[in-house]
């Protein structure tokens, strides 16, 4: 019984849509930590945002989303360190529009609305593709819409084009063959990362890289059996098993430790949303790194 | 308009007798009865004629193709999804876990509620210490405050259960708090010189004369109480019927929406119908509250 | 929406045929009383019960157009229940109530009730609730009627500082500033002083003199009944044990000859 | 306890006029008078002690290191912010935007409301037809049905407006009808048999009677109006009370969600004081709506 | 959390007292009157104005323990007052009022009002209003004094349904089941019809005598005053007009000889 009270708990916070709620419905997880005396408790979140929010108060140890919510996280003094990231995935974020939309280019955006996550990895994406397009960020129209919400007003027409990313993106290809302007290839690398608090990841660094190396099993094995797994994911999430296996082959699996490069083009971000006026001061993701291992 | 036809939508408490004796008088007439019995029927149906109504109207408008079934699906979609999640057992685990924190939720809240009520409403100084700090907590909303809520309660049951309760906690505050400041100051006048203990003076007096006002507060409160578990579910839950609501919205499961939305208004409709059914037994000496009771006018 | 579309077209007409007739005939109260524009009241079998106790049982009584009718009753005894048949309050459980030509089904437009407790709203001042119905010239009237019943100066009060005596005068003022065709008066002296009483007797009278409406008293006090009416009717059991004339010259000082105390004798004795 | 203690926290409506008159005899002695002026003062502030005192704790908690600034920011970040805000005009612009829709939304909500508390309390055969179906509404939740309000009102001020005129018309809803429903019915006998026409049966009579109830519910409503925003005004905005705090959250910029709650429990308090003074003015015939009034015990 | 801290603590020992008393001495009603659980009133210069409108001036009233004191008076006279007063429901605007040997301030728990309208609570039952204070054998006491009013088979009714006399005779048999030092008596007979009122006259002499509380009577009829009371008091614009023993031996007839027609015709001239 004293053994049992002392067994130390990792806690975990996952979203609907990714590899960790894979990795905690194969159970692949609880077998690796057994032997380090750990845990596992898992903890669903809506979305990124509310998910850093939880590990900001302290309520989970280890979690992952995109490449937006850890800036804000950041730049409101959560003690984040990134811990590892999956590669880039630029084809899973684009710029839709309706079928039979006039619009053709992303040039022709402009003074157009589009409908988008503020402070999200599409914000992102959008800002970059008018960069290139050359239209300013100030000719267009944004409308801040949740994913839901910008469905709607996409589908009434209420916004000419719809920055939103997969299994989003993929749903709305397929169901409403809504057309993309552009998506993110040359233009953003949409990383996913993970994330383990400061004093966890000083504290249990083989219980963070125990996860990883879950993370890495399965996305090895996502990748090997992309139809399977868009089955397995398929009832948990709702979506059908075809979208999902477009959006999954869209992702790459293939969980690293941050390299400098990722740091470099993450740090790019965050000085975008800072132009932006998205977060009030500068930030360095250098901060946020995973100390060294000695 | 004739007498009669007045004394139909517009005589007082006192009709009632009439519809009595006409109903008696009908019954000597076998055609008649059957008539009137008809009639007793089309009184219980008619609260559910709008509702079904629009049922129907939806269920033409996106058989004609007038309604994007991704936006509002069909009520043969919401049907199937209703079957889908019955059958697989979600449905009802989502139902019983959020019914769970509801009512948890709402005795502790509720309880609070009406303490506090109670105590601002027979104590001025309380009143005067407390309820604008209260009429400030109200106001403050429970999406904004969850990142505090977790920091003291956790991710666990305890931070839903908060939500729950401080949702349901003002409107049972507010009109306990009105029931009781509105108790016939005669009567207490009386039950004190008849020499009744507070006690006895809040048992026989107070809280009688501010039930029916305390139970506006209640079917108030008990349709907060569900709705307040959206927002609460949204703390990382995997179970309940606002986090399947939510989650579905989140992926554009619009007939799971759907499911939930109506599950929702049912809920709501069951809560309303206790809320009467206490209504009629407890305020059995009203007779406002009672069945054959017709409105003022 | 009919919701409140009472007879209103009715009730309006009414008015603007009575105002008519007082724009064109001066006031002169030295006329003979214009019984005219009261009404008769027909019970005939009148029944009520309330579940299995039976209060009124095959009531019949008749009274003429313009009548001074005295009801005297044991508590309980359904004399209150008599009035609300009257106006169309309650209906009876069987047996027909009229009310000039018509059947009372529903409210009469032309009955006003002064009932046994005084039900002022509390949220109009004595002034407002005197004016209830708001007619022409209300305020003026109203305070013409709580002049009569000495509170002249109470009319901005609300009624929730007034004493039981001066609730039970607005009341009356009200009942009377009304002009109807019945006034039914429920125990309308029941919580005056003598001399007060005295007093609004003679107003009453006097009011009813000049306006010749039907009226319909309630009263305990018998020596009341016999000042006041030209008839009395003692209901008992639910019947009429007694329905006698009162044939005093008017007016009458408040105590009478042998014949008033002959009178009230016999009341007493049948009640 | 002594007779005199008794009177001062059990005795009646009476006792005012022993306030007035001791602080009449108070009057004669001028160190008195001060100490009564004193006292008023006392009553006056006493409201905000608990608030206050509140905020206090949290700077000495912040300031001693006992709570992690990250997740609730000490009182003098969040003035900082304030400022910054006030500065910048954000805070008002947000402010203004947001009132302009909570307005239009109330005057809409609570006008519907109103109605249909009216129309189902002065008539059953309203009741009947339409209660069922507005309590299945009433418990519909605002975050789930966004995207159908999307598609009927779009993504401007129509849909935001929408939301909280949803919001707002329940608690007046069910308070009309439940103060109607409890007007006195012998007022309402009266008032028929003195020939009132329908109409002034109605506002002499039945909303009289029924104001206290209304008022309850405008005073919920005007808290739901506000916390209804934080919903609506996620859908496509760029300004408002509700934008910001939600924005501010979705960044973890603390400071922010914290002045933006405090605002709403600021706002709150302001339309609980509006309804208040309403309430003195347009029930003054009700001793206990006056200010000297006492608790009933 | 002191709220609802009334001196509870002395009215159950009061009542334990009473309880004792009750269960050891058998009850005689043969034994002379134990006039000694009544209490005395005093009152001395007291001034009750509301606003401006002074209503009681400078009274001067001194009822020793046991007495059957009738208040006669116009309407809005301050009877009321006075009533509320003594048992502190108000406070004077100058002056004091002693009840037994204790200055009035706040609720004297030993003093029993019933008041002018009857102010039953209609979510109890008949019964349940009269042993509204629920003391041990309530319900027993609570039938036994229905019986006594007359109402007995009324006890599982609301207070909705009865009649106007009815519920008068409800708040007497609250009144007289409460057996108090002191017993003020806001007109209570006043809708009651002559029978009834003899009746509920008779029951309140004879638990009166049996029980020798202090008695506060305000009544209209100056008949009843005399027949009922020791002592009668007229007030007229806030002060004393007339302050008369009535020194008729008990038991009086209804109609007493010359000398209660005498005591009548001064007091209704002192009103
Ligand atoms: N709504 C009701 N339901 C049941 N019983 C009723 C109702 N109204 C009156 N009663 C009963 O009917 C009887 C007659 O009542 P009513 O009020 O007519 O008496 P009353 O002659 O006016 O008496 P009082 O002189 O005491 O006013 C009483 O016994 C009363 O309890
Ligand atoms: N709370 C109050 N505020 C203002 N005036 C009041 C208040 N209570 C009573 N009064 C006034 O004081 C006067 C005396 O009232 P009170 O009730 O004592 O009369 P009363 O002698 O009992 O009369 P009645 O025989 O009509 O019951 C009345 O003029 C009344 O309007
Ligand atoms: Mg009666
Ligand atoms: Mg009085």
């Amino acid at each position: 019984a004293p053994a049992l009270a002392q067994e130390k708990v990792v806690r975990i916070g996952y979203q609907k849509y990714g590899t960790l709620i894979l990795l905690k419905n194969k159970g692949l997880l609880e077998s690796r930590l057994k032997p380090l005396g750990y845990s596992v408790k898992w903890a669903e979140f809506p979305a990124g945002p509310q998910l850093l929010e939880a590990l900001n108060a302290g309520a989970i140890d280890f979690g992952n989303t995109g490449e937006a919510p850890p800036i804000f996280a950041q730049a409101a003094g959560a003690p984040l360190v990134y811990v590892g990231f999956e590669p880039a995935a630029p084809q899973g974020e684009a710029i839709l529009v309706p079928k039979d939309s006039p619009l053709k280019t992303v040039a022709d955006l402009k003074g157009k609305t589009v409908a988008l996550n503020k402070g999200s990895n599409v914000h992102y994406l959008l800002v970059k593709a008018l960069e290139k397009a050359g239209v300013a960020y100030a000719d267009i129209k944004t409308a801040f819409l949740t994913p839901a919400d910008a469905r709607a007003a996409f589908e009434r027409g209420s916004v000419d084009a719809w920055a939103i990313w997969d299994p989003f993106q993929a749903a709305a290809e397929q169901t409403i063959a809504a057309r993309p302007l552009a998506d993110g290839t040359g233009i953003v690398s949409n990383y996913q990362f993970y994330f383990s608090t400061r004093a966890f990841a000083d504290q249990a660094p083989q219980v963070v890289d125990a996860v990883l190396a879950g993370v890495a099993e399965i996305g090895a094995w996502v990748k090997g059996n992309p139809k399977a797994a868009a089955a397995e994911f398929s009832p948990l999430i709702g979506i059908p098993a075809p979208i999902l296996e477009v959006a999954l082959a869209r992702q790459q699996y293939d969980v690293k430790p941050i390299t400098p490069e990722v740091a470099a083009a993450q740090q790019q971000v965050a000085d975008a949303f800072l132009a932006l006026g998205l977060i009030p001061k500068p930030i360095r993701i250098a901060d946020a790194l995973r100390a060294p291992k000695s | 308009m004739s007498p009669t036809a007045q004394s139909e939508s517009l005589a007082l408490g006192a009709v009632p007798s009439v519809a009595r004796q006409e109903a008696a008088e009908a019954g000597l007439d076998a055609g008649l009865l059957g008539r009137v019995r008809l009639a007793a029927l089309g009184r219980a149906l008619l609260p559910w004629a709008l509702p079904l109504g629009v049922l129907a109207l939806w269920q033409a408008a996106a058989s004609l193709g007038f309604l994007s079934s991704r936006v509002l699906p069909a009520p043969g979609d919401v049907a199937l999804a209703f079957w889908r999640t019955l059958k697989d057992g979600t449905l009802l685990t989502n139902i019983s876990v959020s019914t769970g924190r509801a009512l948890t939720g709402l005795a502790i809240g509720g309880g609070i509620g009406f303490a506090l009520g109670v105590l601002n409403g027979v104590w001025r100084p309380a009143e005067t210490a407390l309820d604008s700090t209260l009429q400030m907590l109200r106001n403050v909303p429970h999406l904004a405050i969850i990142p505090l809520v977790i920091l003291w309660f956790g991710i666990g049951e305890e931070a839903k259960i908060f939500l729950v309760a401080v949702g349901v906690a003002f409107p049972i505050y507010l009109n306990t708090f009105h029931g009781i400041r509105t108790v016939d100051r005669g009567l207490v006048e009386m039950a004190r010189v008849y020499g009744l203990s507070s006690t006895a003076l809040f048992w026989r007096i107070v809280l009688p004369g501010a039930l029916p006002s305390v139970l506006v507060g209640l079917r108030y409160a008990l349709g907060i109480m569900w709705l307040t578990l959206i927002v609460a579910e949204t703390i990382s839950s995997t179970e309940g019927i606002g986090y399947m609501t939510m989650n579905a919205r989140e992926f554009l499961q619009t007939d799971v929406v759907v499911l939930g939305v109506l599950a929702y208004a049912l809920l709501g409709k069951l809560a309303d119908s206790l809320t009467r059914a206490i209504e009629q037994r407890a305020l059995a000496w009203n007779p406002a509250y009672q069945p054959g009771a017709r409105g003022v006018a | 929406m009919e919701i409140f579309a009472a007879s209103d077209a009715d009730i309006t007409a009414e008015v603007r045929a009575a105002d008519i007739r007082a724009t064109f005939s001066p006031p002169t109260p030295a006329q003979p009383p214009r019984r005219w524009k009261g009404e008769p009241i027909r019970l005939s079998g009148v029944t009520k019960s309330f579940g299995a106790r039976p209060v009124l049982r095959r009531l019949d009584l008749d009274v003429p157009a313009g009548q001074f009718l005295a009801v005297v009753g044991r508590s309980g005894g359904g004399k209150t229940t008599l009035m609300r048949l009257i106006c169309g309050l309650d209906s009876a459980t069987s047996g027909d109530v009229f009310v000039g030509e018509a059947r009372v089904a529903g409210l009469m437009p032309q009955v006003r009730l002064l009932f046994q407790d005084a039900r002022l709203a509390p949220w109009q001042r004595v002034i407002g609730n005197v004016g209830i119905a708001r007619g022409p010239a209300w305020r003026e009237q109203a305070h013409a009627a709580l002049q009569d019943v000495g509170l002249a100066d109470r009319g901005r009060d609300w009624p929730s500082v007034l004493s039981g005596g001066q609730r039970q005068r607005v009341a009356l003022a009200r009942a009377l500033v009304s002009r109807p065709g019945v006034l039914l008066l429920d125990e309308p002296f029941g919580a005056l002083d003598a001399l007060t009483r005295a007093e609004m007797h003679r107003l009453t009278e006097r009011i009813w003199t000049e306006h010749g409406f039907t009226v319909v008293l309630i009263t305990h006090d018998v020596a009341e009944a016999v000042a006041l009416a030209d008839r009395v009717v003692v209901l008992r059991q639910g019947e009429i044990a007694l329905d006698v004339a009162v044939d005093l010259l008017r007016p009458r000082p408040e105590a009478d000859g042998a014949e008033a105390a002959d009178l009230r004798r016999r009341i007493l004795a049948a009640v």
